[in-house]
């Protein structure tokens, strides 16, 4: 018996990565030929090693005999404005054979299946139409000219930002680090570009010996954090007095910290071991022997499910009757992102998924009924 | 099968005192066919040392049980490790259906060996040993059981399967078990106001001395304690409304509490059972096993109260 | 005078004959609880190791053997809702060949917050900027010594195939107190391990991630599992599981050869306990005579009993308490962790595992006990009258 | 006057019906009177130890009646015997049978080990016991350094520990010079005039010799004559 569900178990997850990876095939971008064309190490505008991405690389010469280069078809949208009307000659990588070809005459295949680094939607350029045939073959797609598709990354620029902002946040923390510990300090807000920035750190060695990923990782925090100042270290766990306990339930709250919530009053912190907790509290504070008001509840904090950070309630997502159990049964379930809150309502199979306007007092009690 | 130090720890033990049984089976077997006080012969002298053999014998053999019991309990816990599912004990107990009978054989062992050290020591007391027949029939069922143990303990350990999943606590006895299943269709607070009011009978039938009845209401208490306990008490010890089990109290967190409840309840229903049946049996007076019987059983609802009432202080309201 | 007191007279005063026993026993405590003590004691050094272990870890294996594996799929992991940080880790084995052994090369991302926490406790005082200028790496005190055999002082040589020798520099050793799962180990970055292990740059000996939510650590395993359904995942409860089981197994399998030879012991003392001598029957036949009662003997026979095999008992673990923590690379480690890439520099954390000590308790002193049952009742039922003549 | 001991009929029979078999005791009949001095006459293996057994409850005859403190003493299961000789009797041996490698406070408290005594009382009656004896100075002396006599004394002293009111003696002079001999019959003395009854098996002539009314009783070869 207990073979069979193994058996049956695996069998899923192999269909289910089958299908998985006939969706998004990986497409290396990496440079496979020995000496790929750098006219300079870094992208012009992302500072990306380029040669990780070579086969989407662009080089566009400008009349005034300067060139520069782009890791992908996107960071040239991102840059085109600023030098459109001093094109002299744009250039593009083939992606079959590596070569430099004009990039208005190349053929490119929109919309397939294939993955690339720094965009959402893959563009990816051939000199023949056949090998573009080809790659459709593969991947599917749509074979378009220069003009439409660079149309399409100008017009795709706000959804690659948003797909490549997740990525860099979680290099933000490690950019601090090597900043505070192996940077000499310097005001980053003197440079013009990204690039600049990189590429003086690198020749200065203002932080030492790094490798090129740290390089690339702490000239990010400093271009798009530390110039606006530090770092936000709001996202953290919630802080329990030892001595808390729930207004609701009288339990210690400190021992339950994955569920920690709390109100915040002008005079007052009351501390929850759960949400349920808090918001029965928060609908009717009289009947718990609380003189506060609605309106004295200042700031409502809880903690993300997945990410057990403090986050503030009256902007997260609650999901109910899942079959996850908090210390008192069946809880709403907090979440920072609405995708996230998503994903748990359908992987833990949650009835509903609520904002914190959006729950009633019936609601919250009805959670403890047995017959869900 | 499972496997652990324990484990091999424990059935050696076991099969210890099994050896020993059997070995003292044959003395036990002359003493019932051939036990002739009267007679000067020299084989009723030395049936007369045989005896002591043999109580020599139930008397190591009921220490060690009683040694062995919360041993086994931590063993049970220990084992929870190894099974996918498990949290605690309640896990392994209900790994196959072997572990509620075995824990249930384990008590009833005990009882019959503490009843027939009781009868032993009477018997002593008497000039010619009047007693001597009733108890080794005792020893006979007692000598059965404990073969009967051995067996379901190896059939229980070698059916544990380390694969297959097995239940939490909190599936059998918690929020997500299919339902409460309290006895005589009670809810909670029926099954506690019973709890009590047994408790009084027990107390007022001690100072009546209606020694059938408080043994009966022993019985009674005993299993109107388990479902308290489980359902209701044990909450208060863990803190936590739903976390309901009855074996998670002999973990270290809660200061394994457990021992001292669960021991001090089996303890006073052995008291008043082994009252009763060395009342009927001899012409002795067992008030002293009834006495150690009601505080036993008081202990126990005392620290259950205990609990209720410290959390109310603590924490100002009820969970 | 009660019983012990008159038993612990009876044998104090008969020193010499209970001698032979008492020294037995003792022996058998001794060699059985150094055993328990030392597994106990490297379990729990492995236990707190594991702590500080990430909740998941994804291997390759082929063949059952660890696998370099493409630390590609981490941009698809990061993805995962749950999963705050995912990483690599490198760590190999490196044949030093002029010294015939192996040293285990770890890499480390001293950047990574998590990464650093993770062997914090083995340096203290410790420049990271200068460590990262150069080519530098830590090692244990005891690879020290190794590499100061051959003459390396500052600096080792890795020999790298069709390479140049990398050159590392020793920038320190380790804390003394250093784990001893890392006692043939040194630690440098990342980069410079995969160098030196022969890695490429997109491979990784595993790919290690923090889930803040024990929760969600089922589900999460269900996901990795789609995105690389051919590799071992393995979560921090099934390493700690393992282990466990590992060293309960072994202890299964010594206490069961204890325990049979034990059994041996406990036959010779009861075939010698059962010859009751002229001169015992005699001691009986008077305490008989002045009015004891069988019961009463029985009662002297067990307190010596019970005396000898307490006594024993602590004395054999206190001896084995202060043989294994007092003094280092005694054989039982040798034993356990095998002495062949062991560098003899290890001394146990002192550890008490009480669970232990009831099982070795109830292995020796309670069949010791119920050997003496017989033999000191037949003992009892001796003839009085011998005492008389 | 009570009979302390009452023996009507009495036969021991060791191995009954092998080729070993021996009639070690034959019909014997007698009483000893409470207060008597008594002595059992007879040689060496004429069956006066055994009778003394029997009459401690140490040996259980094969036939016949016999009473100590008119109770059925052979009829009585362990328990009980031991708690009689206890509470009853005070044994004397030839050997004198001390523990050797206790002292002498200690050999005496011996008997009171299975009664749970307290410890003070225990010790304040032995030391009370070797003054009696004259033996208070040597409490402590290891038993196997004491002479002959001064072990005999020691004995006296543990047989008396729970202030028994018959005293068996087995050949109690036997191994004791002619002053020691006297030594200890003045303590037996001395008891029976305190009206402890007191038996003793021997054929040494020194107790004739000594005490004036004296009831002899001599036996041979497992029968009285």
């Amino acid at each position: 018996m207990n073979n069979i569900f193994k058996i049956a178990a695996m069998y899923i997850a192999a269909i289910l990565s089958l299908t998985l990876y006939a969706n998004a095939k990986t497409f290396k971008e990496k440079a496979t030929i020995k000496d790929p064309v750098l006219t300079q190490k870094w992208c012009s505008v992302s500072a990306e090693e380029l040669k990780d991405t070579y086969k989407t690389n662009y080089i566009v010469k400008l009349t005034d005999g300067q060139t520069k280069q782009y890791a992908a078809l996107r960071f040239l949208a991102e840059d085109y404005d600023a030098i459109k009307t001093r094109i002299q000659e744009i250039l593009a990588v083939d992606a079959k054979s590596q070569k430099l070809i004009n990039a208005l005459r190349a053929y490119y295949v929109t919309n397939s299946k294939a993955k690339t680094a720094y965009s959402k939607f893959s563009k990816i350029a051939f000199e023949k139409e056949a090998d573009a045939k080809e790659f459709v073959q593969q991947y599917g797609g749509d074979i378009r000219d220069f003009d439409f598709t660079l149309y399409l990354a100008i017009k795709d620029l706000e959804l690659d930002r948003e797909f490549l902002k997740a990525k860099k946040e979680k290099r933000y923390q490690k950019g601090e680090k090597i900043y505070e510990r192996l940077c000499e300090k310097f005001d980053p807000s003197q440079y013009d570009t990204l690039l600049d920035l990189k590429t003086d750190i690198d020749t200065k060695k203002r932080c030492g010996r790094l490798s090129s990923d740290n390089l690339q990782t702490v000239s990010l925090y400093l271009w798009e954090v530390k110039r606006f100042g530090d770092l936000e270290q709001n996202k953290n766990v919630m802080k329990v007095p030892q001595d808390a306990k729930c207004p609701v339930c009288g339990m210690f709250v400190f021992k339950y910290p994955k569920w920690a919530a709390k109100i915040v009053t002008q005079e007052h912190t009351y501390y929850f071991d759960g949400v349920k907790d808090l918001m029965k509290f928060y609908f009717n504070p009289s009947k718990f022997e609380s003189a506060h008001k609605l309106e004295d509840f200042k700031e409502i904090r809880v903690t993300d499910y997945y990410t057990q950070k403090e986050i503030d309630g009256k902007k997260a997502f609650y999901v109910l009757h899942s079959n996850v159990f908090g210390p008192m049964g069946n809880e709403p379930i907090p979440f920072e992102k609405e995708e996230d809150a998503k994903t748990f309502l359908k992987e833990h199979y949650g009835k509903t998924m609520l904002k914190f306007d959006e729950m009633t007092e019936t609601e919250v009690y009805g959670l403890e009924k047995l017959d869900n | 099968m499972i496997f652990s130090k324990s484990l091999v720890a424990f059935l050696f033990v076991e099969a210890t005192i099994g050896l020993l049984f059997i070995f003292s089976f044959y003395f036990a077997y002359m003493i019932l066919t051939r036990w002739n006080f009267n007679s000067p012969s020299k084989l009723q002298y030395t049936l007369e040392k045989r005896d002591y053999f043999v109580s020599l014998i139930l008397y190591f053999a009921l220490s060690t049980k009683v040694v062995l019991l919360p041993f086994f309990i931590n063993l049970l816990n220990s084992l929870s490790e190894k099974l996918p599912g498990a949290m605690c004990a309640a896990g392994v107990v209900s790994a196959n259906e072997y572990g509620q009978i075995l824990l249930t054989l384990k008590v009833v062992i005990i009882f019959i060996s503490g009843t027939w050290l009781i009868l032993n020591a009477k018997d002593k007391l008497e000039v010619n040993l009047p007693y001597i027949k009733p108890r080794y029939y005792l020893y006979l069922a007692l000598f059965s059981l404990i073969l009967l143990e051995l067996l379901i303990e190896y059939l229980y350990f070698t059916n544990i399967s380390t694969e297959e999943v097995v239940l939490c606590c909190s599936a059998l006895y918690g929020m997500s078990s299919a339902g409460l299943t309290l006895p005589f269709g009670l809810d909670i607070y029926g099954v506690l106001s019973l709890f009590y009011a047994t408790w009084v009978l027990l107390f007022l039938s001690y100072i009546k001395k209606y020694l059938l009845i408080n043994t009966i209401a022993n019985i009674f208490y005993l299993v109107l304690s388990f479902y308290a306990l489980t359902y209701f008490f044990s909450t208060y010890v863990y803190e936590l409304p739903t976390h309901k089990c009855p074996y998670c109290l002999f973990q270290k967190e809660y200061y394994y509490v457990g021992y001292l409840l669960w021991g001090s309840l089996i303890g006073g229903s052995f008291y008043s059972i082994a009252g009763f049946a060395v009342a009927k049996i001899t012409k002795f007076k067992t008030d002293y096993l009834y006495r150690n019987s009601l505080i036993l059983d008081t202990i126990f609802i005392a620290v259950c109260t205990l609990y209720v009432v410290a959390y109310y202080l603590k924490n100002g309201v009820f969970l | 005078m009660n019983f012990f007191k008159f038993a612990s007279l009876t044998l104090v005063r008969n020193l010499s004959k209970n001698m032979v026993i008492f020294l037995f026993f003792t022996l058998f405590i001794f060699v059985a609880s150094s055993f328990i003590f030392t597994a106990s004691s490297l379990q729990n050094s492995l236990d707190d190791e594991l702590k500080r272990q990430p909740d998941i870890l994804i291997q390759y294996k082929k063949a059952s053997r660890n696998h370099p594996i493409d630390n590609g799929i981490m941009e698809e992991i990061k993805e995962i809702p749950g999963v705050e940080k995912v990483y690599e880790r490198v760590f190999g084995y490196y044949f030093f060949d002029t010294a015939n052994k192996y040293i285990n090369v770890i890499g480390v991302d001293f950047l990574d917050d998590e990464q650093e926490k993770q062997i914090k406790h083995l340096y203290k005082g410790f420049d990271l900027k200068a460590f990262l200028q150069e080519d530098n790496m830590l090692v244990s005190s005891a690879v020290k010594k190794l590499l100061e055999q051959y003459y390396y002082e500052k600096m080792f040589n890795f020999i790298i195939e069709d390479e140049e020798p990398k050159k590392v520099n020793i920038y320190g050793v380790f804390d003394k107190k250093a784990n001893l799962f890392l006692n043939d180990s040194v630690i440098m970055d990342t980069a410079l391990a995969k160098e030196i292990l022969g890695y490429e740059e997109n491979e990784a000996s595993e790919i290690a991630m923090i889930v803040p939510n024990k929760l969600e650590i089922d589900n999460i395993v269900q996901k990795l599992l789609l995105i690389t359904p051919s590799s071992k995942i393995i979560t921090k409860d099934n390493m700690f599981k393992y282990s466990h089981e590992l060293y309960d197994y072994k202890g299964g399998v010594f206490l069961t050869l204890f325990i049979t030879a034990f059994l041996g012991f406990l036959v010779i003392f009861y075939s010698q306990a059962s010859s009751i001598s002229g001169a015992g029957k005699k001691q009986i036949g008077i305490l008989r005579a002045i009015g004891w009662s069988i019961n009463d003997v029985i009662k002297w026979k067990m307190s010596e009993a019970m005396i000898i095999s307490f006594v024993s008992f602590l004395s054999g673990v206190l001896l084995s308490y202060l043989y294994i923590f007092l003094f280092k690379n005694n054989i039982f480690v040798s034993i356990f962790l095998g002495s062949e890439n062991v560098y003899k520099d290890i001394a146990l954390e002192p550890f008490f595992d009480i669970n232990s000590f009831v099982i070795l308790f109830f292995i020796t002193v309670i069949p010791y006990l119920a050997s003496t049952l017989h033999p000191a009742w037949k003992s009892s039922i001796a003839d009085p009258t011998e005492a008389i003549k | 006057m009570t009979n302390v001991i009452e023996i009507e009929n009495l036969n021991l029979t060791f191995s009954p019906n092998t080729p070993q078999e021996f009639h070690a005791l034959k019909n014997i009949s007698l009483s000893v009177k409470e207060g008597e001095f008594c002595i059992l006459k007879g040689v060496s293996g004429s069956g006066k130890s055994t009778l003394l057994s029997v009459m401690g409850a140490l040996l259980k005859p094969t036939s016949g009646k016999l009473e100590v403190f008119s109770s059925p003493v052979s009829k009585m299961p362990d328990f009980h015997a031991s708690t009689f000789r206890r509470e009853h009797l005070g044994f004397i041996f030839q050997n004198f049978n001390l523990f050797d490698e206790f002292t002498v406070l200690e050999n005496v408290q011996t008997a009171l080990v299975p009664t749970n005594a307290p410890v003070a009382h225990m010790q304040t009656r032995a030391l009370a016991l070797l003054s009696m004896v004259n033996l208070e100075k040597k409490k402590d002396t290891t038993a196997r350094n004491l002479s002959g006599g001064e072990k005999q004394r020691c004995a006296i002293a543990r047989a008396l520990i729970n202030n028994p009111k018959l005293i068996l003696a087995d050949e109690p002079t036997a191994n004791l010079d002619r002053k020691n001999s006297e030594n200890v019959i003045e303590i037996l003395t001395k008891l029976n005039s305190q009206g402890t009854t007191v038996l003793v098996a021997t054929h040494d002539e020194i107790f004739e010799q000594m005490i004036p009314d004296l009831k002899v009783i001599h036996i041979k070869e497992g029968a009285i004559v």
